[in-house]
């Protein structure tokens, strides 16, 4: 049952991204908001957020444990509410104090990429925005650092995290070759053909202090 | 972190595992040490690069097949030319070297490429419990055997054996006894 | 400025000139299949005709050997305009300079010195209007000494506990010829160079990029200059570890000082981790402990390596630069804004810009001394 | 003597000839033998190779897609789980993170991968659960936002 | 064509371009077309009509214009900062095959086009460290004498729930 939901909602997903642009325009967010709010209305009841602390300089690599429903959790493992509320607190104050190098896995063009700050991304399809322009990504599935992590269901909340790009290239691939042939059937088909790639880099991964629904 | 090369050699490092066969069946032997010795068991797997780990595999020579297979199981052979075919029993194999059934096991159970004979490099068997120092001085962590081995009668102490439940007592009857 | 000519080939014919234009690729650019011709089939003549340049090359080859660099200026195929050229240059870096002050830092005294000689060779007026652009030494020392202090207290801002002498080591080798040479180039400004040696030595494409860096500084201020420096110069340092540029001969000695001074226990390195102790190929993975607290970790091929890498990475994480857990070297947005005005704010504390900005450069005094 | 070219036009070839033959050697250029120079055996080799790099293309999509399932799979043992649990509690707990960047995360971010709500199986108690309840300071999970 | 007979690159960028500030690379664009030859009849469309806008919306880009009766097939001849020349025909196209030509330049790098082997590039692969055989192996094991009576590995199965109190970081004291 609950598998089936999960499938479901992941051709949903796919099937909005298709049609959604999936970046804003620096100049006019006014403009784009209304496309993105739309698709935040849509999904805001999927969205929620699971996290976890590293302990810093550990050599052990978890102290916690992530789960899938707070209150399920809480339940099962019996932690109270206030240990919840303690993680947050934790994950809010290195957020604020030095949340050091962040990475973000963005959802970009139908492909997911794990990038960092300065990174280049390539993209196999011509966008609208022009060179130089920023823009900002908006699907946003998991940030993290050395310290914690922040994994989407399936997304972020736009007003948690933002990750701004700037296209610094659009341009072609090479001549490629698509070629199919039978033998002794006379059937030769040879076509040429270039695709459109543009490149982003990584300007800035920042993150908002979190907020807990029951507070 | 450390620099670039550092990390990777942390990364790249080989772990070496130990491995008791008393009481245990070559074909699953095999299966647990295969992909070990394939690397299969890493994140980092990739079927071109060599990352697998060492296995020392001790007491070789009590390796327990179940039914009546070191009879029957045969071994073959073929020196190529005319009449050149031959079979061994599997027993009169572990005769000869008691570590052949597991190595032909385990060699039988990785992928058939070239890196094979590389993988078997990595596999250290010893017939009897005497490993030498310096393989053991390599070693990080030891496998659990595939087979819970069954204690014998004899290897249970009078008090378990007092306090085991009995559907009935013989009585004191010599003969019953 | 037709009249400059300051290298060119001996011989010029009309067959050399042909030559030149096949060469630099202005009649045939390559072979038609390897470009999206829209033709679908090759003239009758092509080929012959290639055949009959590519002898015509070999022959002029052959007779006066393998043909010199041109300066774009000097392309007869390709025009040129040096006040666009100016013009773009300052629109192209989003910058307004002064055309006049930019005119100079791309002037070398050696060029007037050049033009003057050629000038009384020929007996012409030496006062036209050419000769009267003053050189770049001046704006080039500016500019060098502006950058490397902007360097140094832009990374003080940044780093705050990185130590002076990574500070410095980090300015020089932004401030070093392979590094600004590499920007002045990928700038465009070796095509703007007047020079008379062509192709132009290093450091003077060194020199004339920071002649660049020393007109915007004196006629758009420090603040403008700051954040061009920022944004070019120090943008160079994404993808490196800062610490790289300054060798640490025997980090656990420094280690052990630092927390000598801080009043911590000294260090101690433990294993955390081995494997194939008895082998070639060992790898060990030493800890550096204070008060039981890990500082840092790192693999190693013997323990001695492994120890040494981890006491660098435990300073790593004291001074904060550790290029991957640390934040990293902020340029733009709001972070970069903030350690620009710190960095400005140090600047004038320390009277570098007062000093800048007067007509004689006492620099000396401070031991700083342009290395061009 | 300049236009001599022409002189030649009768002796050549016809003029698309050469350079579909040239169009060929390009790509057969960095085989073995005769067959990066001679026409007739480069343009069986270059329609084979061809052929070979049009289906390879799609094929890639799926050995790659493999390949970072048995990585997931050795990476999930390591935490004591089976790939299939892996993926079931991924789509239980709605995470639409894909194998690439799982196997990345795997790698390249360990403590990440470890802290995925789906490293805790749904049905069973968490293997972690012993040391969930010693651990008093930090430890622990999880919010709603 | 197949991916061996084609050079292959990293993804990379000029300068760092886009930290900072942005710079368009493309430096000079130059028109050589001949004033009457039909050949040129789309690059005198786009001269006439979208030349200046272009000069306007990009002015770090130097235009140059040249009428060359030796250009009966036109040559738009780009220039970008790094020092790479692009050479674009524009033989019998029409305007908008032109303005296509000249935005793909202007929007270009100027470095080669050629088969980019990744799709992103980063200098920081890892920000929590690689993993190591060791990153997920309980700590207990360094102090294990071997061969010992409880194995711990498991092919895919869970091993014994471990009390913190057994962990131990750190064993062997460096002399």
């Amino acid at each position: 049952m609950a598998a089936s939901t999960g499938k479901s909602l992941l051709r949903l997903f796919r099937t909005h991204s298709s049609f959604l642009q999936n970046y804003i325009h620096f100049k006019l967010p006014g403009l784009a908001c209304s496309i993105h709010q739309s698709w935040s209305v849509r999904s805001a009841r999927y969205i929620n957020t699971s996290c976890l602390i590293h302990n810093r300089f550990s050599s052990r690599s978890y102290s916690g444990n992530p789960s899938i429903d707070v209150e399920d959790i809480e339940r099962r493992l019996s932690i109270p509410q206030e240990k919840t509320n303690a993680v947050i607190e934790k994950v809010n104050t290195d957020i604020l104090t030095n949340p050091g190098r962040l990475f973000a896995v963005v959802y970009f063009n139908r492909k997911q990429y794990k990038v960092t700050v300065e990174d280049l991304i390539l993209s196999i399809e011509h966008i609208e925005a022009d060179i130089g322009e920023k823009i900002r990504l908006e699907k946003i599935m998991m940030v993290g650092s050395n310290d914690f992590s922040l994994i989407g269901r399936p997304l972020l909340s736009r007003d948690m995290v933002e990750v701004w790009a700037t296209v610094i290239e659009k341009t072609t691939t090479p001549k490629q070759i698509y070629f199919k042939m039978k033998r002794r059937k006379g059937y030769k088909k040879w076509v040429e053909y270039k695709d459109n790639l543009s490149v982003l880099r990584i300007n800035s991964i920042e993150i908002t202090p979190l907020k807990d629904r029951r507070l | 972190m450390a620099n670039r090369a550092a990390q990777q050699w942390g990364t790249f490092a080989r772990v070496w595992y130990l491995l008791d066969a008393s009481q245990q069946p070559p074909g699953r032997i095999a299966a647990l040490v295969s992909p070990l010795l394939q690397g299969k068991h890493k994140p980092i797997y990739h079927p071109l690069s060599d990352i697998g780990d060492h296995v020392v595999i001790y007491n070789t020579r009590e390796v327990a097949f179940s039914g009546d297979k070191w009879n029957t199981k045969l071994y073959h052979h073929h020196t190529g030319y005319p009449k050149g075919f031959s079979s061994t029993k599997a027993k009169d194999v572990h005769l000869l070297d008691p570590t052949k059934v597991v190595h032909k096991a385990i060699y039988g159970m990785l992928p058939k490429v070239l890196l094979r004979r590389t993988m078997m490099e990595r596999l250290h068997l010893y017939p009897d419990n005497k490993i030498p120092e310096d393989i053991l001085a390599n070693i990080s962590e030891q496998i659990t055997p595939p087979r819970i081995i069954p204690r014998k009668l004899t290897e249970y102490s009078q008090e378990e054996l007092d306090n085991f439940p009995k559907l009935w007592h013989p009585g004191e009857d010599p003969e019953l006894r | 400025m037709a009249a400059t000519v300051a290298c060119t080939c001996a011989y010029r014919s009309k067959t050399f000139n042909l030559v030149r234009q096949i060469r630099s690729g202005i009649l045939w650019t390559s072979n038609p299949f390897l470009t999206d011709s829209k033709v679908r089939h090759v003239a009758r003549w092509y080929r012959p005709y290639m055949w009959y340049l590519e002898k015509l090359k070999k022959k002029a080859e052959r007779k006066f050997g393998v043909p010199l660099p041109v300066p774009r200026s000097e392309h007869t195929e390709l025009p040129w305009d040096y006040d666009s050229e100016l013009y773009a240059f300052s629109q192209r870096l989003s910058e307004d300079f002064n055309v006049e002050t930019l005119r100079a830092a791309f002037n070398h005294r050696e060029y007037t010195e050049d033009e003057a000689a050629k000038r009384r060779e020929l007996r012409m007026d030496e006062n036209i209007p050419l000769l009267n652009i003053p050189d770049n030494e001046e704006l080039a020392e500016k500019g060098f000494i502006f950058s490397s202090e902007y360097i140094k207290s832009y990374l003080r801002s940044a780093y705050p506990k990185f130590p002076d002498e990574g500070v410095k080591s980090v300015s020089n080798y932004l401030t070093d010829v392979e590094i600004s040479c590499h920007i002045g180039r990928n700038l465009g400004v070796y095509d703007l160079i007047r020079y008379p040696e062509f192709p132009h030595p290093e450091e003077i494409i060194q020199k004339t990029f920071f002649a660049v860096i020393g007109s915007l500084l004196q006629d758009k201020g420090a603040d403008r200059t700051g954040i061009f420096v920022r944004d070019f110069i120090l943008a160079q340092l994404i993808g490196k570890d800062i610490n790289r540029f300054w060798d640490i001969l025997d980090p656990m000695k420094r280690l052990s000082d630092y927390l000598e001074t801080q009043k911590q226990e000294l260090p101690e390195s433990r294993i955390i981790r081995q494997s194939g102790a008895s082998t070639l190929v060992a790898m060990y993975i030493v800890g550096v402990y204070s008060n039981k607290q890990i500082l840092g970790f790192a693999p190693g091929v013997s323990l001695l390596e492994a120890e040494e890498e981890a006491a660098r990475v435990a300073l790593k994480n004291i001074y904060e630069t550790n290029p991957e857990t640390c934040a990293p070297l902020y340029i733009d947005g709001s972070r970069g804004k903030v350690y620009h005005n710190v960095a400005m704010k140090r600047l004038q504390d320390n009277n570098i810009l007062l000093q800048l900005k007067g007509d004689n450069l006492k620099m000396e005094a401070q031991g700083e001394k342009m290395s061009i | 003597m300049r236009l001599s070219w022409c002189l030649r036009m009768p002796r050549c070839p016809p003029p698309d000839r050469y350079y579909r033959k040239q169009k060929i050697f390009q790509i057969s250029k960095h085989f073995g033998y005769r067959r990066a120079n001679c026409y007739s055996l480069a343009v069986r080799s270059v329609h084979k190779a061809l052929i070979y790099s049009t289906s390879a293309k799609i094929k890639k999509k799926r050995r790659m897609r493999k390949l970072w399932i048995t990585r997931l799979s050795a990476a999930t043992k390591e935490h004591h789980l089976k790939y299939h649990h892996f993926v079931q509690n991924l789509n239980k707990s709605n995470i639409l993170l894909n194998r690439k960047i799982l196997s990345e995360l795997a790698i390249y971010e360990p403590k990440s991968f470890t802290s995925s709500p789906s490293s805790v199986p749904d049905d069973s108690p968490s293997p972690f659960q012993g040391q969930e309840r010693e651990c008093s300071k930090d430890s622990s999970p999880l919010f709603d936002e | 064509m197949t991916s061996r007979s084609m050079p292959s690159a990293f993804l990379k960028s000029i300068l760092q371009n886009g930290i900072g500030r942005y710079v368009c690379q493309l430096q000079r664009i130059t028109f050589l077309f001949s004033k009457s030859s039909g050949l040129s009849r789309g690059v005198r469309d786009f001269i006439e009509n979208d030349l200046v806008d272009f000069a306007r919306k990009n002015p770090g880009v130097v235009v140059y214009v040249k009428p060359d009766p030796n250009h009966k097939s036109p040559l738009v001849v780009a220039e970008y900062l790094n020092g790479n020349k692009k050479d674009i025909e524009c033989q019998s196209m029409n305007r908008e095959q032109v303005q296509k030509e000249v935005e793909l330049a202007r929007t270009q790098s100027g470095l080669d086009v050629v088969r980019l082997r990744k799709w992103m590039h980063t200098d920081n692969p890892t920000i929590q460290g690689l993993w190591t055989p060791f990153t997920n192996k309980p700590t207990y094991l360094n102090v294990e004498t071997f061969p010992s009576k409880n194995p711990t590995w498991k092919y895919a199965e869970r091993r014994p729930t471990l009390k913190l109190d057994n962990e131990i970081s750190a064993d062997k004291k460096l002399s």
